[in-house]
């Protein structure tokens, strides 16, 4: 067992920090860019760090040499992070873009798309979003309903909603999930399509989260004309091509794994001041178990991290680390509260906001039970539960599911 | 062995429905959200004429003289549509008043004068002295009244007190366990309206700086009794918003599909909305416990009214995350109902003591029989 | 809301007391009859006062008046079994027969049948047991392999093995579910039949559980024949028979309801002797919140009872009270053994014994999941889940099963 | 960063599988539930072999100058197979030893000499005195340590302690947090072997009466450590008894079927299935967290150690619980292995401190930072 950096890894470091280093004095603060469309400065600033950090091959660093990146390995890029983080320096602004939008059109993409795209993404200047979910296709993803008709030019005319959309209100390019054939079952008949945002008939809606902050947006399709061009991965080949972009966002979050700030330093701190709550048996219990989840996500993120050292990709079960940051920072959000009392659900309060925060994230990026599913059935091999959608048209799977045809 | 409803009880309730049904509640809560509270409806007027005011007053002062359990039927409607009304703060005021024969109970009654109960927890094993709400673990101690005779001067502070904006009269016990009213415009009262996270639910802080107040004529059971009255009220608005969630979640979960399947067909889905349910029952079973033995029995209402919060309030705080749960993502957005049901529960958590309280108390209960 | 009886029902309350405080003498004590078996004299006992309840109307409350019951309603029946706890007396040996297999024989069973067995039955000269559930039909008790083949002379013989049988030590005969006809759906192959306890082939073993106690039997049937005349209710109608008697059993457990004698005030007394745990915010929280379970069991089983004076039968989701029962006595015997500590684990004591229980307890009469699947489609309107073991012949389920081809 | 096992770590654990494979331990555990312990297999002469004795110990005296993370590695092996092994009392009784150069090292690390830990709880902030186990929520102080120099007496009372029964020295903490090392045979000495509910854990209670001592040339410190590393080992034995539960959990759940399906494709089974993956994987992750701060990072350790106790503790609780659950009624049966790791998992939570005192140590540890 070993917390060290292989010599390799130490010499990589200590280049990555000097970087930093000498390059501090350009960077923006770190700050949330959730809210971020209201300040186009620090928009700005933000996308000209992430340029500079691609110059200095800090962004992309697992990209293919040549594609701009750097050729490394997961544990390089994690080093990165962490010298980011111990020098107190934001990241990249496109995670999304750069973790697994990319990494999906270097996979799939036409040489055409790869030389377009690749170079603006990496350097900030053209931010990216996943339009993949839709209100009636969240947990299940292949019921997208967003529909792409086929024109006589050779063209798509997309129409539809997507929702849960991530930086859509700053980005330039949506990776579009949408539907081009309903008469074969649902798996089958989806397309990957590039977007501009720009394009007449896209509409970005900022979605108001319990604490009333926009933390995701709504994107309207109204008749947005795409080129053939702009397919990724093949027509009807959609699904394919989205499984990549997933595989990617499981690396993504296990190569992160900040734990949102989660932490049981964090949370003590906010009970320690209270003498009372400080000696009470049922306070310190709760925080006791609080704690422990919370300590062994430190470690759990070391096991990936020497997994993902020796080549190995995180199974399904690392998402186990956010059902447990998450249900831990609830009962935190609860056990504060209390000891606090009302005075912490302020709107202003910090607890507040966390306490608002986290239904939201409770769902987002999957339901619990759909990651149980997944866990019990992938790793522990327990059998699947019954399919009954399999092998029906799209076209017909909505009329079946009304009249419980499929039960 | 009948636990049903008399005729005189459904129709109060059916009636209480019926006025609350005139007002698009959760609509203005969800403006007030972004607007500010001007956007609730004053209910008061309605709920005079439905004569909440006196519900719990004697016939011979103009109250209808009913019982706790009549006002925890109003109360878990009030609960169903999370109705701004003030009568949490009110009904404990009036059961004291009532008690000590408080000359100006008609115009109470009537609902011209609005009274406010300060929450004041009865000592116990742990905490030998009179408290009230205030942050941190350690309570504070209740305000001092003090003075011979009828007229007394109070001094303290209590924070979060429910209904207390805009009330008349404030009802105040001490840190003694005696009881004063305390005109709230006489000098040295301030009544200071806050909001937290909850719009519904009218709060103030309340501080009383030497202020005038005539001492009612009643010992400290009557004072500890409105302690457990308020927990029994608190219990009936909590089955009435599991209620709501839960037929809200049931709805979602039919109409809902996800792979080919309502989601309500699963088994994760139909066990969680199962479990809000028996959380639900067990709550209402112990309103019945709640009210019978402030009726009949009342050595048990201490213990019965602890009980029914925390088993109510349990289950507030399960239903409301589980009514977002089930609906997804889409349950944790600033346009829908669910949000307006999980900030009533984390809110109420806290108030009056909190659940923790209540639950310590019907240990302290348990173990002292 | 009134506790109190009406007038009707104090008055037969009245009487019900007058007879017990004239008969108590008579009475044997209260004990368990689990282990009963070993204590011939105890049952004999317990037979004798069964026969004279059943004279003075105590037993069979609610059977009808011509096969020598009261024709009362449950309430009576509720009357009966408060004044037998008021006065610390034992009541009937037979609940299952009485409760649930004669009124199954009244509903079910031919003439002959009603006239041969209801009147030992009642009197205790002949005790009866249920034996329906098998090591692969538990909560899907349609899946019974229990075989019964019809023989040349109209005959049967029945091979196979029953399990959780409560009272087979010492009864006389068994209510025996068996499977007639392999090859149509397994719903509708089954039959009930009436078994002899002393027939050649029958071998009755004790289940021992987790505390060493024999709390429930095994039964083996090893070519055991059986005359046509012990159908009951007509060959492969067996489903609809054995519901007749589950309706049953949900009645007697909703009339009954004393919680096992899990309560509240017993686990508090448990902790109070300990100054230290008595002030422990941690067990005062846990305490609380087991108390306030069990004291809602209280006023749930008014609730029931005041559905049954008016004629109601309990739904399934008065099932949730053994879910609370059993949930809230687990976490009460975490609590109390982790305050006394291992001394509390001694097999003699009150506690282990307890904890030793509860696990068996927590599934039997069906998992807690059966329940809450129940509980939801019935009671709340869900949907059911899909069935996929529906129209195919029983000989071919396993099959099927073991290669997946229902999934 | 990489937390994988040395070859000679993979060596050690495989070696402690392979020899522990050679006994029919399970089938033994319920012989012995109905004949007595003597049905057990003596497991010492095999852990002698394996060199299990000198462990910890230093290579210049015997050992084989391994780190508490090497014994853990074992230690989970033995929980996987309930193997009634003296190694939980003996591990922390070395540490202690070698710590102090203690003189007959060699003939403990080759196991001709079997050492006892007696459980010392260090203060905290809530308890300041050394306490050992004993029944009933106020733990009684640990014994007192009298004399000058290096001969002392002891006096004192401990109940449960785990390995005690034949051994042949104790290693007694005092009161004052100083350390003895008394003969078990000597004069005032007593060990009476007692049995709660898991026939393969190895029990006593120990009464010192003026028993003549060693005293140990140590400080409080590796009075500290020892209880902690008690605790890691623990932890470590839970998540192989987890391990080994939910390996039967799960081949059940594939196996049996209800209406036409494996129990293991619903989701109640397959969730619950998947939380005892969670727990272990957490628990497992804390090994990790304990076994590197007690050689890196020793400020780190009680905190490591307690909340791998308190995290594997929980897994077993639940692990142990919900393997009777999948398994139905048949899972609850004398006959069935499933009881054997039910009843493991009641003892362990109450000894040693208890599952909720580790839970403890954690938020103080939390809090003081």
């Amino acid at each position: 067992m070993d917390l060290n950096d292989t010599p390799e890894q130490a010499a990589y470091r200590e280049k990555v920090r000097s970087w930093l280093e000498a390059h501090s004095a350009e960077a923006p603060d770190v700050r949330s860019t959730r809210a971020g469309a209201e300040d186009a400065g620090y928009l700005a600033a933000r996308r000209a760090w992430q340029g500079k950090l691609a110059e200095g091959g800090l962004a992309g660093v697992t990209w293919p040499q040549e594609f701009g990146g750097q050729g490394l390995g997961p544990i390089e890029q994690v080093i990165v992070n962490q010298e980011l983080g111990r020098a107190g320096l934001p990241g990249i602004l496109d995670v999304i873009g750069i973790g697994m939008l990319g990494p999906c059109l270097i996979a799939h993409g036409s040489d055409e798309q790869k030389s377009r795209y690749l170079g603006p993404m990496l350097h900030g200047d053209e931010v990216w979003c996943q339009m993949f979910s839709e209100p009636a296709a969240g947990s299940d993803l292949a019921a997208v309903q967003m529909r792409a008709v086929v024109q006589d030019d050779g063209s798509f005319v997309l129409n539809g909603q997507k929702v849960w959309t991530t930086n859509a209100q700053f980005s330039s390019y949506g990776l579009v999930l949408a539907r081009t054939n309903v008469d074969i079952p649902k798996h089958k008949g989806m397309t990957m399509f590039i977007v501009p945002m720009d394009a007449p008939g896209v509409t970005v809606r900022g979605l108001r989260q319990i604490s009333g902050e926009a933390e995701f947006n709504e994107v309207f399709l109204d008749d947005v004309r795409i080129p053939a061009e702009n397919v990724v991965g093949g027509v009807d080949n959609g699904w394919g091509t989205a499984l990549t972009v997933l595989m990617f966002e499981r690396l993504t979050i296990g190569l992160g794994s900040e734990g949102f700030g989660y932490n049981a330093a964090r949370f003590a701190a906010a009970l320690s001041s209270d003498p009372v709550a400080a000696k009470d048996k049922a306070v310190r219990k709760a925080l006791g178990e609080i704690g422990t989840d919370l300590l062994a996500l430190r470690f759990a993120s070391y096991r990936t991290l020497s997994a993902l050292s020796q080549g190995q990709i995180p199974g399904p079960e690392s998402g186990l680390a956010k059902v447990t940051t998450v249900n831990a920072a609830i009962a935190a959000g609860d056990l504060i509260a209390d000891v606090v009392g009302p005075d912490a659900l302020d709107e202003d309060n910090e607890w507040a906001y966390m306490i608002s925060f986290l239904p939201g994230l409770k769902s987002a990026g999957g339901t619990e039970q759909i990651l149980r599913n997944t866990i019990g059935e992938r790793v522990l091999g327990l059998p699947p539960e019954p399919r009954l959608d399999k092998g029906i048209p799209f076209s017909e799977l909505r009329a079946k599911e009304k009249e419980g045809a499929l039960a | 062995m009948d636990l049903s409803l008399t005729d005189e009880q459904e129709f109060l309730r059916e009636a209480a429905r019926g006025t609350l049904s005139r007002f698009k509640i959760i609509e203005a809560a969800r403006e007030a959200q972004d607007k500010g509270l001007g956007e609730l409806p004053d209910l008061w007027p309605a709920a005079r004429e439905a004569g909440w005011a006196g519900l719990l007053i004697s016939e011979e002062h103009g109250g209808a003289g009913l019982d706790v359990f009549d006002a925890m039927l109003v109360a878990e409607e009030t609960g169903r549509v999370l109705a701004p009304v003030p009568f949490l703060g009110l009904v404990p005021a009036t059961a004291i008043l009532d008690a000590a024969g408080y000359d100006g109970l008609a115009a109470i009654a009537a609902g011209e004068v609005r009274p406010v109960w300060i929450p004041a927890r009865p000592p116990g094993d742990l905490e030998p002295a009179w408290t009230v709400d205030g942050p941190g673990a350690a309570r504070p101690a209740a305000p001092t009244i003090s003075g011979e005779g009828d007229s007394v001067t109070v001094t303290g502070h209590a924070a979060y007190v429910v209904d207390a904006p805009g009330a008349d009269l404030l009802v105040v016990t001490g840190v003694d366990g005696t009881v004063a009213v305390v005109d709230a415009n006489a000098a040295g009262v301030s009544v200071e309206q806050v909001v937290r996270y909850d719009v519904t639910r009218a709060l103030a802080h309340v501080t009383l700086e030497n202020a005038p107040g005539t001492r009612l004529a009643v010992d400290a059971a009557v004072a500890a009794d409105a302690w457990y009255v308020a927990q029994a009220l608190i219990a009936a608005e909590a089955v009435g918003t599991v209620q709501t969630t839960l037929e809200m979640s049931v709805q979602y979960a039919k109409e809902r599909f996800t792979f080919g399947r309502a989601i309500g067909s699963y088994q994760a889905v139909k066990h969680e909305l199962t479990e809000v349910l028996r959380r639900l029952e067990n709550g209402r079973s112990l309103l019945f416990y709640a009210g019978w033995s402030r009726a009949d029995a009342p050595d048990e209402f201490p213990l019965a009214a602890s009980a029914a919060r925390s088993a109510a309030g349990g289950a507030l705080d399960f239903a409301a995350r589980s009514n977002i749960n089930v609906h997804g993502g889409i349950g944790a957005t600033w346009e829908h109902d669910a949000p307006l049901y999980f900030r009533r529960a984390q809110l109420t958590r806290r108030l009056i003591g909190g659940h923790g309280d209540a639950t310590d108390r019907v240990a302290e209960r348990l173990l002292a029989a």
